[in-house]
């Protein structure tokens, strides 16, 4: 509709504005506090009182007024400003509700362990329960290894070749991805770390940090692919079963 | 740094006001004399010093500046302030620049002359100086959470990614420092005070400075800024070990006119330019 | 504005909608579309990727159009929609901060160091510590890495490709979100310092003091003398002209 001056795709327009004033400089004065209130309702936490608004606006405002037309600025939008007792705030379109909810799936936060031991596992691997308990000193939870498995990050990659064939850990692709690294290998070293300042500058001189390999997947010399009878095993495949 | 006549405490203060903490001071000020605690290292307190002469940075005289800062360290060692060596370092560097700028070139193949070592330490200074600039221009910005903001009551987080998991790599550096640090400290041993070498101090020049392709000559100043003479023989010697260590790995280049002539070290030409992914 | 029927205390119209569809079907496809993204972005606190929008709306949405049409849309509101790399937000606008400040948080005090080195890692990205510490002349002190990546506004971003791989550190969305930029080219005064040499490691071959010549009349060894053509290219010299 290129025809009228204001053209938009979305027209905010009110039908009526009769209340409004016809002075140019109450206008203008009007406008200014609707930004102002609109602006104030926007990053507020909490529904904002009229008394809060009248507090904040300049002297003269007339709050109800300008709430009047901020709501019916937005009636038709995307977003909505609606009233929740005597306080304003502002609210998703309720046809448009659907789009909040479709990945309202809460992010949670590795607990301080489990960062442990996915750090240990990206710079160790593969690296086996004993040898990350070795690191820790302290025991690995078994909780804390499932939670592991369950992003995706870290996965089982073989068996040591040792007494009692413990199993190996590593990360995945998945790891690199959403760490943002182009290969393993990137992992800042010794140096980098001290110059970041997330390592004391006066380590002992025994003090390393193992050079991941540059090859994420290729099994170790003391490393063990995984058969299928391990797979089976460790729950990791589905019995075959019978004579299939 | 130990010369600290006045100390302040800068972490109480508004992040603006943090830069222009220095204006008030000016040379005459005697306690500038003693307190280096609130400089940058030497750059910024050679910058410090190039701005007390008024003048634009493209203009300053590199020589009255190297002048003026020799004497500020010198000011400090007569008051037996135990300095960094970066400042000694520095010190040696312009003690040397000096020299070259006072005595006109002689052969065509001794470094650098004094001239292209100024317009070295200009770029340097004038870089700093650009990036304190663009640091200020930057925090004097709108900010986000100060005079911008966002929704205060957000209706739903919009995940990117599928992972319902949430951590960054920086989470996960810290966790992995910390832990290693933390089961190291048992077998901590407390590190050596490390010898005040040649070769520690052409490293900070190279920060200071960039790579200087005269080294003999530039020696001979760093070692007269050893502050313990009896380290001064240990120190050439390890130093010319040293530099024979980088000629085998093809980092420096080494030459001697005849037999008991000085000998000549620099750094090699022709490296690589550098690349990112 | 006021004489037009659509009266508004304050018009959120747009000048120009030449480009917009006159297909009243594509129209009203388009609003909805501009009314979705409206709810989504404006829902969230933290930017919104163009590719998360592209998930959410209908398959065939011109998400830019949709939202260049939101941003002009808001241009002279109390709030505003701004670009933050390829992401958007809602942001309230910047001249009216001086009403904002009772929300303002307390922001965490960067030491001058930090500062500066945040500045290098902006302007100089991807850049390596020794790059840094060669640009400030001092070592990174323990606390100011950390802490401005702690902040989120520095990321390491991977390494570079020379001796010894350093790790390059550089900036986030989360930088160019807290201080209002579109993108990194924005950085204040960035063109100059570039023009100027000041961005680069090395100085530049260009980069000269201009220090007055022992003898003003002797050329520089990179320097040559002009020749009568140069100086008729100046317009010093008046051509001489075919035959004369």
């Amino acid at each position: 509709m290129p025809e009228t001056g204001h053209a938009r795709v979305f027209p905010f327009a009110r039908a009526d504005s009769a209340e409004l004033s016809e002075n140019p400089a109450e206008r203008l004065h009007l406008a200014e506090a609707v930004r102002m209130a609109e602006a104030i309702v926007f990053a507020s936490a909490d529904p904002v009182s009229e008394k809060a608004l009248a507090d904040r606006l300049p002297g003269e405002t007339d709050v109800p007024a300008v709430m009047a037309e901020l709501q019916a600025t937005y009636e038709k939008r995307g977003v909505n400003l609606v009233r929740v007792g005597d306080s304003w705030a502002f609210r998703t379109a309720s046809d448009l509700s659907f789009l909040m909810n479709r990945e309202a799936v809460q992010q949670r936060k590795l607990s301080r362990a489990a960062l442990e031991v996915l750090a240990i596992i990206a710079y160790h691997q593969p690296v086996t329960r004993a040898e990350m308990e070795e690191i820790r000193g302290v025991e690995t939870a078994k909780g804390t290894l499932d939670v592991l498995m369950e992003t995706g990050w870290v996965k089982i990659r073989g068996r040591r070749k040792a007494p009692g064939r413990p199993v190996t850990y590593g990360t995945t692709i998945a790891f690199l991805d959403h760490f943002g690294l182009e290969e393993i290998r990137d992992l800042p070293g010794i140096d980098e770390l001290k110059g970041a300042g997330l390592l004391s500058s006066r380590m002992p001189s025994n003090f390393s940090i193992p050079q991941p390999p540059a090859n994420m997947d290729e099994f170790a010399e003391d490393e063990d692919e995984l058969t299928d009878i391990d797979l089976e095993e460790l729950g990791l495949l589905t019995p075959r079963g019978g004579d299939d | 740094m130990k010369a600290s006549a006045k100390k302040q405490d800068r972490s109480g203060m508004p992040l603006e006001a943090l830069w222009d903490d220095k204006e008030d001071r000016t040379l005459s000020d005697p306690e500038m004399l003693v307190d280096i605690d609130g400089f940058e290292g030497p750059l910024d307190l050679l910058l410090h010093l190039a701005r007390n002469q008024k003048v634009d940075l493209a203009r300053i005289s590199i020589l009255k500046l190297a002048e003026q800062y020799l004497e500020f360290i010198n000011g400090a060692v007569k008051l037996r302030l135990e300095l960094a060596a970066d400042y000694l370092v520095m010190a040696a560097w312009l003690a040397f620049l000096k020299s070259k700028l006072l005595i006109p070139k002689t052969g065509s193949d001794d470094g650098e002359s004094g001239e292209e070592l100024a317009e070295l330490l200009q770029f340097r200074l004038k870089r700093l100086e650009a990036m304190r600039d663009a640091a200020a221009r930057l925090v004097n910005r709108n900010r986000l959470g100060r005079d911008i903001f966002q929704r205060g009551d957000p209706e739903a987080v919009i995940i990117e990614k599928q992972n319902e998991w949430s951590a960054t790599l920086y989470d996960l550096l810290t966790a992995y420092a910390s832990q290693r640090q933390r089961q190291a400290i048992s077998r901590v041993a407390i590190a050596l005070r490390s010898v005040w070498s040649l070769k520690h101090a052409r490293q900070i020049l190279t920060r200071l400075i960039g790579d200087v392709r005269d080294w003999t000559a530039l020696d001979q100043f760093l070692i007269a800024f050893i502050p313990d003479p009896s380290e001064r023989a240990t120190a050439i010697a390890s130093s010319f070990a040293a530099s024979l260590e980088l000629v085998r790995e093809g980092q420096l280049e080494v030459r001697q006119e005849a037999a008991f002539q000085p000998i000549y070290l620099r750094t090699k030409a022709g490296r690589p330019e550098l690349e990112d992914y």
